[in-house]
């Protein structure tokens, strides 16, 4: 017996397995913790299939983000009257009780768009060339001129340039959008709705000083092994959430113009590499001159970090912190 | 020695899966929280056995992160808003 | 490393991807809870980042093609983001209709 | 060296077994618990140990035992505040 074989065998199994009950079970919390495994499973599967940068980011993001804004908004739905009651039924939590159920018809429509679908999908799968080397040759051609060690960090911050740019817009876009559906201006006087208690706060003291360094670690790894600005900015927002729910000074008690600022630090970054580069003579925009790119990457970098890390807590933040309207 | 490791995990990966059961049965939100806190566990040891057994340092940095993050869902659950314990306090 | 051995791990690998995304986009259709709307939409986003990963896996000589995971690594903060953003429109519906329980016209929530 | 490493190993698993076989018998909450926390130090420890004898440098033995430090008071702390919060609701 082919023991990687086996491992992938349940490491399907189980993630086909914690995906339908996710959707499927009726507990609607059942639901929410699943989805905090569907994360690590999935991120084992990252590792097998031999990519530890995305295994990292799932790591930072599956674990810890997704699970706290989920079950944070899980007890923010819960239906008060009902609290007494050890199993929520999903239709006591139900949010749009105006619509008619689905009925057989609807289910029977739903099942054969999503079988054709499927199928179509493994048609298309299968008609992918057997082999094929990608782009990894030509990656791994220029690498020597991009900067950095990484490929992978290489294609983020010079090769495709554009798409990790237009993410952190994105991101800011995100950020925004959400202060427009909270109706606020900024995170000041945002608080957590319980007051914290000692024990937590002397535990989340002990963890900062760790998760600093981790994020520094992980930035310093980036231009030569997996992790970088994407894991670090992740972490980082991380401690900013738990630092809020411990009650000590987070982005929270930062100023509007300074909070501002650290949002788009990261595309303001890249817009200024690209405007520099773009007038400087004899250069084409977003191409960095060799002996500069690294430090160039490197500045980039910390910018993303702090603008991520910045975005993804204020996400979180707002989207838990105590409704006082 | 690779070997080893990787039918270790390959256990490890087998009670996890066992384990889910006891989401599915629950019966309350704290006993399937616990039971994914078990699963962040056993899926750091898996970590660690899978960087000896492919010989991938940053194999280490995922397990590192997750031990790290373990406490958070947890503290989002406790201090929420809406948790039951919170009339007696 | 032995090349069948590389097309049966992408074989298994995509067909768990396309019944993730197969199962979520089940699960977008008749699912009715929004906070489960969100969740199916992240695991079609999962299905879809696992495609992307074995083809990476697949095209490798010495290292697995990085331009995938480049993308799927952005892909991964998006789609935290645009999770977190959803989660807030969740709750600002949830918190509109519970005050909408409360006014006299409000009778038609009640229904059903 | 190596069925030294091994043994731990498997000591490790068996600690692991042996928290979810808790995990699905125990009969309450509290309980349920207890064997997280089983699990939790001794199997991830053993393997953590295992792992440490057939390491070839100090860091990577250095990060693994900062590892199993980082999960123990992790694991602890959830512990703490879980049951903290089923003996509040009585």
């Amino acid at each position: 017996m082919n023991l990687t074989l086996l491992f992938d065998v349940f490491l399907i199994a189980a993630l086909l397995l914690v995906s339908w009950r996710l959707l499927g079970a009726s507990d609607l919390f059942q639901a929410t913790v699943l989805f905090i495994s569907f994360g690590l499973f999935l991120s084992l599967a990252w590792i097998r299939l031999q990519a530890p940068d995305i295994a990292l980011a799932e790591a930072a993001v599956g674990a810890g983000l997704a699970g706290v804004l989920l079950l944070g908004t899980f007890k923010g739905l819960e239906p008060e009257e009902d609290r007494e009651g050890e199993n929520l039924s999903s239709e006591a939590c139900r949010l749009d009780p105006i619509s008619p159920c689905p009925g057989r018809a609807h289910l029977l429509l739903a099942f054969t768009f999503v079988g054709s679908m499927t199928a179509l999908l493994l048609l298309a799968v299968l008609d992918l060339p057997a082999e094929g080397d990608g782009l990894t040759l030509l990656v791994f051609q220029s690498l020597d001129r991009s900067g950095v060690e990484h490929p992978v960090t290489a294609v983020l911050l010079n090769f495709r340039f554009y798409d990790t740019w237009l993410e952190l817009g994105v991101l800011v876009a995100a950020a925004l959008s959400i202060l427009c559906v909270r109706n606020r201006l900024d995170l000041r006087e945002l608080r957590p709705s319980k007051v914290p208690d000692v024990m937590l706060r002397r535990l989340v003291m002990g963890l900062t000083p760790i998760m600093i360094l981790v994020v520094v670690y992980l930035l310093w790894l980036g231009d030569h092994a997996p992790g970088g600005a994407f894991q670090a900015g992740v972490v980082l927002a991380a401690m900013l959430i738990l630092l809020w729910f411990s009650g000590h000074a987070s982005i929270t008690s930062l100023s509007r113009i300074l909070w501002l600022f650290s949002l788009i630090a990261g595309f303001a970054m890249m817009l200024l590499a690209a405007v520099i580069t773009a007038s400087w003579p004899e250069m084409r925009p977003l191409e960095f001159a060799e002996e500069w790119s690294g430090a160039i990457i490197l500045a980039i970098e910390v910018a993303a970090t702090l603008s991520i890390g910045v975005v993804l807590s204020s996400l979180a933040i707002l989207s838990l912190g105590a409704v006082e309207d | 020695m690779e070997k080893f490791y990787l039918g270790v995990a390959c256990f490890l990966l087998a009670t996890m899966i066992v384990g889910l059961v006891r989401v599915f049965v629950g019966p309350d939100q704290e006993d399937r929280l616990v039971a994914v806190q078990l699963f962040g566990t056993t899926g750091v040891a898996i970590l660690l056995l899978l960087a000896e057994a492919f010989d991938a340092s940053s194999v280490r940095n995922a397990a590192l992160l997750f031990t790290l993050l373990a406490v958070l869902a947890v503290v989002a659950f406790v201090r929420s808003p809406g948790s039951l314990g919170e009339r007696e306090e | 490393m032995d090349l069948s051995m590389v097309m049966s791990t992408f074989f298994l690998y995509s067909l768990a991807a396309m019944l993730l995304v197969g199962m979520g986009i089940y699960g977008l259709l008749t699912r009715r809870h929004l906070l489960r709307k969100v969740m199916a939409l992240n695991v079609i986003a999962g299905g879809v980042f696992l495609l992307l990963i074995t083809t990476a896996y697949r095209n490798q000589e010495h290292f697995p093609d990085p331009v995938p995971q480049a993308m799927v690594l952005t892909g991964i903060v998006v789609a935290i983001s645009a999770t977190g953003f959803a989660l807030a429109l969740v709750r600002r519906i949830h918190q509109r209709m519970k005050d909408a329980k409360t006014d006299p016209f409000g009778e038609k929530w009640d229904r059903s | 060296m190596e069925i030294l490493s091994g043994t731990l190993c498997l000591l490790g698993a068996f600690f692991f077994m042996a928290g979810t076989v808790g995990l699905i018998r125990f009969p309450d909450s509290l309980s349920r618990i207890h064997a997280l926390t089983k699990a939790d130090n001794l199997g991830l420890g053993f393997i953590v140990l295992a792992l440490v004898v057939t390491s070839q440098s100090l860091t990577v033995a250095f990060k693994l035992i900062l590892i199993w430090l980082l999960a123990l008071v992790a694991s602890s702390s959830i512990c703490f505040f879980l049951a903290r919060k089923l003996i509040h609701r009585g």
